[in-house]
């Protein structure tokens, strides 16, 4: 059903085809950065319109100046025939532009309901908080996004990473617009929640809204768009009608280059070592009734864990790197049971571990690039517990050059990188700890397609190493290029277990919704 | 000639037997006209270090002479020492330098002030006479620490030693009306039959007098304090307040520094205990 | 999948409510368990009598708690209230000792004073604060210095008395037992919590503790409800001051001093968290009683003043590592 | 635009504490104005005697913020700083004056019996409210009763005295001029800075301040570092007393009432932020200075007490927020 806020999302005007925005050399620094230099396209009223580019190309400025976070340097912004010069979040959304960003901007501790209407709250004739006109127009919102099932009081707190997306979405959806701008929204997203967001794009579109789409991912692009436009380096390349371009072209233009289809490329040569990690009859507190979980990741392979948002992947992990506790069952590395009682037991044992949030437990976002990349590989780079700074240097400069990070210093801080580039950060603070078990939450969520294709290609060569990795995604192409094996969850259990040979996104996802 | 400087180091301005008693000081300042006050106060009670400091600045200043209320009576023996040995007359009021102290660190001095311990002991004889014999008492003590408060609660008991008085209880109220207020009306509670209090300080009495009051005691429990503040006086008009006692503040200084003045003269040293006035304020019901 | 929408909000809503109560009530075990051993352990401490004495002695830091409670709750700390109420009990004084004045003017007159110097002085600490984007720590440290400064200026150290009767017979009065002062200090939390639960501008409190960046992009004026939050701890602190001085009679330029830190403590122990965000008025309720129980409790014990210091730590210490457990509990099942 | 790597590392870390030097100085500013004003409206400001005198008086003070750069650096803070100088004081009194004792075992038996006790009551501080995650504010708040009562019950709320003459002269000794003491607070700022900069365990407290989360994720014993970071705290707080009885020569249980605002003051007006994670010792030493400048100073212009009070509010607020464009200015171009 579509809720009734939609409908009323447009006070549609006349539908001429004419543009109502368009951006003309926007140009933006941050002190010596320069984020922008000359950014031009323009919106068709009622259009989906994709941005896309690499990491730190400048997408996600674009955004906050378009939505009054920032105030840009040089160029023009033209709205509906005005100069648009928003000076606040608020003279945006006066204007008609709604935005997701792409970092969360929830507030925790307080429920579904008000965090939906917390732009505008409604009031009761007394002027106080009308909590029940609130919570309907929260539960209304919250239907239009498919979690019509979650109590609209739920505080934040208590949701997982994708139900807080899809809070964000809601929020957005919730306010009238004429613009809706959506910073890489389904990054957080499994494929079913994708999906869903893609009905409600196209009933939006209908309604007469434009869309501007961010994401890393092409085929979701080629997929609800009508138009793309291309970032490098702060400037748009091109903008191209959907119809008229294909995937690879757009990646050639993004990179400079065309790309070596390094994701096709796969080995043939699989010799698999000993047993590195078993998990017996693995229970743990987010589902004390469900059966054990059995599965085991042999050295030099890379398994796979495929499962809808909710189905406990994540909490395996945790539970494994002893970031949690385990209500029974055994774990054994080497062969050997292992009782971690805390993640520093498992760093010791060689394991490692890149969460699926990285702003709030993989980085220390106002430290520089080089205390990252040393962060867990600490004793490398000290002696006796006196820094060598020289050494530590050293170090963040190898990785960065593996990973192909793109930064300006090594002693900027993280805050200052691109998403993308902050997760290699993350890549570089583990690898630097030569792990034995690899475990990697949504590896590559936020990383553009370049990035994301060498990350793959680091993940292989590790494995080829001889390291034993646990990938953790939700993004069925990516397992099936990345993995060997992959372990579907649905609702905490294990449901299945494929092979290679039988890797099927139709088979995956029958596995995953066995259990709901 | 140039005029002689004295440096006055006092306790905490806040507090306003010490206000009183530089305002006593600027009068004295003005009508002699042949010498320059320069004052200062601490933040608070217990802010002994700020007190050597000022003591370290008036050294560093030149001053002639150092007329100081010790915030403890052995802190300051080692900087006022120093003063001496600078050249500076130093005299000594308010509060007595430990004695054994002084002739530990070879240092002769003579106090100017007066006696808390028989004060205190005036206003607890009051109360003892009021109650007679057994009467059943309450301690409202000053700060821990503190010498004059030490030296009250010495004064209040050597009262009730004397006319057999009985001591429920004895409580600090840090020299605090709103506090004493509190300590007060719970001690009330856990003795019903007080019969009078002893009140380190008026600021303490007034929290007091205001806790009988709200248990409807005020008719049968007496109450004694210390300083005869100009707030107490509604009290002791109408019998609240059974006494209090005057310690002259406001000329104690004012005499320390005349003292001090006929010294740097050529005057002859002083020496020993100049006890100053102090008289038992009484309820003139 | 998609389920149907659950329409039964008042149960729904009851639920939620009670919940929470149950957290706030939560601190209100260790009040029980100390009112229960002070039960046993001395003769008087259920008397009539002494519940007054507690109601009485809890008002004023139970009226600077709510006012910080604000404060605390967008992650800031106000550490002048102390000198904010003896400079709006000084000004007040002045105020109401003029002579000529009728009580009644000189009464009314005073409490507006009283009200406004410490509106003033929130004001101020909330301006600054926000507008620098200072921490408020250090910019209610140098309050904390000029408020105590002036209140001392304007009074010349001197303790301000003789107050018109009426004034005077407030401060004493009771309802019931009830001190009415304690009414007043109860009304204010009443109120708070109103705002704060059932208003938008207390969501925006809320909403500024977990995010401050969110509450902005989403358009609305932070900085003047950071403004608002700091004003009202001081407007509290102002009512605190004339409850001051209608309770001893007196207004002293040296009252206050050190009540921040026993004001702060009730409302952490209330279960408000200083990072902001969580917490509520009604925690700070039971906060404030629990310093107040504990402190009349061990007098009535008769333990001597160290003891009671030292026991009041440990109390404190205990009372929030309780309430870490109880909330483990009743969030971990 | 893929920047190549610069390698010349030895000129890009010299470069960044150079910046880092600045940053700190930033605050300098505020200080060299302080410095000018006294040194042209006062007469004896920049005289030998009265530079002694200032380097005396920020000692304690400075210890006392030393190691609460370690604790606010890790989003902590200490309350407890002045009441347990004061207990370790009172603990090396009660040790120093033993009978029987020659002089030189005495001292030092005093000496580690201060820094002991100091030690205990920061572990004390660290194990509890970093075991069970409770906010730092209110368990050192519990700690602050605990020391005291303890510190007056310990000497039963006597001034101990009458120490060997060699630990006396210890505390007024100086050397060229400066003290002995302030020599000592100033190796202290040395080894804190080197500490902190320098060492993987420096390292650990600004990741902590930064992002606990993170550290702990690592595989680094984020508990352990949070306790170390308390314990020394309570160390300086130790050694703070040590310093107290050397000068003062007296060991008193009420030392340091309210020592801790002063401290923390020095922490943040030299830079380091509440929130943890930035910030420099070398920052809390220009603090500590402004604030003994102006207490210095304000002493010399001969203003009244409640003046003197309010200035100094007033110079606090305004060196932070003169701090605040200074930053700005910096970050800005
Ligand atoms: N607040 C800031 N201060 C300094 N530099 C910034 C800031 N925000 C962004 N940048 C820089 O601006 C450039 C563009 O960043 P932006 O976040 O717009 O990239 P993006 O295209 O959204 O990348 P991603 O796909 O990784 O999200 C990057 O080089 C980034 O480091
Ligand atoms: N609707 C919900 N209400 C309350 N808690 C939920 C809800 N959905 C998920 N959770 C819980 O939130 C936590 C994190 O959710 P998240 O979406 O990350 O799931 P997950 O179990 O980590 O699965 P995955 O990593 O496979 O997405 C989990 O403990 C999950 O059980
Ligand atoms: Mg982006
Ligand atoms: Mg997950």
């Amino acid at each position: 059903m579509l809720a009734a806020s939609i409908e009323t999302l447009a006070t549609s005007k006349e539908n001429n085809d004419s543009r109502i925005l368009s951006v003309k050399n926007l140009c933006k620094n941050f002190g010596g950065v320069k984020a922008l230099q000359g950014v031009n396209f323009d919106l068709v009223k009622g259009e989906t319109h994709a941005l896309v580019g690499e990491n730190g190309a400048g997408k996600s400025t674009l955004t906050k100046i378009l939505t009054g976070v920032y105030h840009y340097d040089d160029g023009d912004i033209i709205l509906k025939d005005n100069i648009y010069k928003p000076n606040s979040p608020k003279s945006a959304k006066q204007s008609g532009i709604q935005v997701v960003h792409q970092e969360f901007n929830l507030l925790t501790y307080l429920s579904i309901a008000e965090n939906i209407c917390f732009e505008s709250l409604p009031k009761t004739k007394l002027g106080t908080l009308d909590k029940k006109k609130m919570h309907q127009r929260a539960r209304l919102a919250m239907d239009t996004v498919g979690l019509g099932d979650i109590e609209v009081t739920t505080k934040i707190s208590e949701l997982g990473i994708a139900h807080r997306q899809l809070v964000e979405i809601a929020r957005a959806l919730e306010f009238k617009s004429d613009i809706l701008i959506l910073d890489e929204p389904t990054a957080t997203l499994t494929q079913r929640e994708v999906e869903k967001l893609f009905t409600i794009l196209e009933k939006i579109k209908h309604s007469g809204v434009t869309v501007v789409f961010i994401s890393h991912h092409l085929n979701e692009v080629f997929n609800i768009c009508d138009r793309v436009t291309i970032f490098r380096n702060g400037k748009t390349i091109t903008t191209k009608e959907i119809k008229d371009t294909n995937p690879q072209d757009v990646v050639s233009l993004m990179v400079g280059k065309a790309l070596e289809q390094v994701m096709a490329q796969q080995s043939n040569q699989k010799h698999f070592g000993s047993i590195a990690l078993e998990v017996k009859n693995l229970v743990i507190p987010q589902s004390p009734n469900a059966e054990g979980i059995n599965f085991c990741v042999r050295k030099g392979e890379i398994v796979g864990i495929a499962g809808l948002v909710g189905a406990g992947r994540t909490e395996i992990l945790r539970t494994i790197f002893a970031l949690q506790e385990k209500i029974s069952g055994q774990v054994l590395i080497d062969g050997l049971p292992v009782e971690f009682k805390n993640p520093r037991d498992a760093v010791n044992a060689r394991l490692a571990f890149v969460t699926e949030d990285r702003k709030d437990e993989g980085l220390i976002l106002d430290m520089s690039i080089a205390t990252n990349s040393s962060l867990a590989s600490i004793s490398q780079v000290s002696n006796a517990g006196l820094m060598d700074f020289e050494k530590e240097n050293q170090l963040a400069a190898d990785f960065a050059k593996k990973l192909g990070l793109r930064f300006g210093k090594l002693k900027d801080n993280v805050a200052s990188l691109s998403g993308g580039n902050q997760q290699k950060v993350v890549l570089a603070k583990w690898l630097s700890t030569n792990p034995k078990l690899l475990m990697l939450d949504e590896p590559t969520r936020g990383v553009d397609v370049g990035a994301k294709a060498e990350i793959y290609s680091i993940l292989r060569s590790l494995a080829l190493d001889g390291m034993a990795l646990i990938v953790v995604s939700s993004e069925l192409p990516e397992l099936m290029t990345l993995c060997d094996r992959i372990l579907v969850l649905s609702n905490h259990q294990v449901t299945g277990e494929l092979e290679q040979q039988s890797f099927s996104q139709e088979e995956i996802l029958q596995l995953a919704y066995k259990n709901m | 000639e140039e005029k002689p400087v004295v440096g006055l180091i006092m306790k905490s301005l806040a507090n306003e037997f010490f206000r009183d008693m530089l305002e006593g000081t600027k009068e004295h300042e003005k009508s002699r006209g042949d010498y320059v006050l320069k004052a200062v106060g601490m933040q608070n009670e217990t802010d002994f270090q700020s007190q050597i400091n000022a003591v370290e600045n008036f050294i560093t200043q030149e001053v002639d002479i150092i007329v100081v209320a010790p915030a403890d009576s052995r802190a300051m023996i080692r900087p006022l020492k120093k003063a001496i040995e600078a050249g500076i007359v130093v005299i000594n009021f308010d509060v007595s330098l430990d004695a054994d102290a002084k002739k530990k660190q070879n240092l002769e001095l003579a106090f100017v002030g007066p006696d808390n311990r028989s004060g205190a002991k005036l206003a607890g004889v009051a109360l003892a006479n009021k109650l007679g014999a057994g009467g059943k008492v309450v301690i409202i003590e000053g700060n821990p620490g503190a010498d004059n408060a030490i030296e009250r609660k010495k004064g209040f008991m050597d009262a009730i030693e004397e006319h057999d008085l009985e001591l429920l209880a004895s409580s600090t109220a840090h020299w605090e009306t709103e506090e004493a207020n509190s300590v007060f009306s719970n001690m009330l509670t856990a003795n019903p039959d007080i019969q009078g209090v002893m009140a380190a300080n008026d600021s303490m009495a007034i929290g007091v007098i205001k806790a009988l009051e709200a248990a409807g005691r005020a008719k049968d429990i007496q109450v004694v304090a210390f300083d005869n503040i100009p707030a107490v006086g509604p009290m002791l008009a109408d019998g609240r307040l059974l006494a209090t006692v005057d310690q002259f503040g406001r000329d104690m200084a004012a005499n320390a520094i005349e003292k001090g003045l006929a010294v740097h003269r050529g005057g002859p040293e002083l020496s020993g205990w100049i006890k100053t006035d102090i008289k038992l304020v009484e309820a003139s019901k | 999948m998609q389920s149907e929408m659950k329409i039964d909000m008042p149960a729904q809503h009851k639920k939620m409510s009670l919940k929470a109560i149950v957290r706030d009530a939560g601190i209100g075990i260790a009040l029980l368990v100390l009112i229960l051993i002070f039960s046993i352990t001395t003769e008087h401490f259920l008397a009539p009598n002494n519940i007054t004495n507690i109601l009485t002695q809890i008002t004023i830091n139970l009226i600077l708690a709510v006012g910080l409670t604000f404060v605390i709750l967008i992650a800031g700390i106000d550490l002048s209230v102390g000198s904010v109420l003896a400079f709006a009990c000084v000004v007040a004084g002045k105020v109401i000792t003029i002579e000529g004045l009728d009580a009644n003017t000189a009464i009314f007159l005073a409490v507006i004073a009283s009200l406004l110097a410490g509106t003033l002085c929130g004001l101020l600490n909330g301006l600054i604060s926000a507008y620098w984007g200072l921490p408020s720590f250090i910019i209610t440290l140098g309050m904390l210095n000029i408020a105590r400064g002036g209140a001392l200026h304007i009074s010349e150290a001197q303790t301000i008395y003789s107050f018109p009767e009426q004034f005077n017979d407030f401060g004493s009065a009771s309802l019931f037992g009830i001190p009415v002062v304690f009414l007043v200090a109860l009304l204010l939390v009443g109120i708070a919590g109103f705002v704060l639960h059932k208003t938008v501008f207390g969501r925006m409190i809320y909403g500024i503790g977990n995010n401050e960046e969110a509450v902005r992009l989403a358009g609305h004026p932070v900085f003047w409800y950071k403004v608002m939050a700091y004003t009202i701890c001081g407007l509290m602190a102002g009512i605190a001051g004339i409850v001051y001085m209608a309770r001893l009679n007196i207004s002293s330029p040296i009252a206050g001093i050190g009540f921040e830190l026993n004001a702060i403590a009730a409302v952490i122990i209330g279960g408000t968290s200083l990072m902001g965000g969580r917490g509520s008025v009604y925690g700070t309720l039971l906060g404030a009683f629990i310093i107040g129980v504990l402190a009349n409790g061990l007098i009535l014990l008769g333990l001597n003043d160290f003891m009671r210091q030292m026991i009041t730590g440990v109390v404190i210490i205990v009372a929030v590592v309780l309430d870490h457990y109880r909330e483990k509990m009743t969030t971990g099942s």
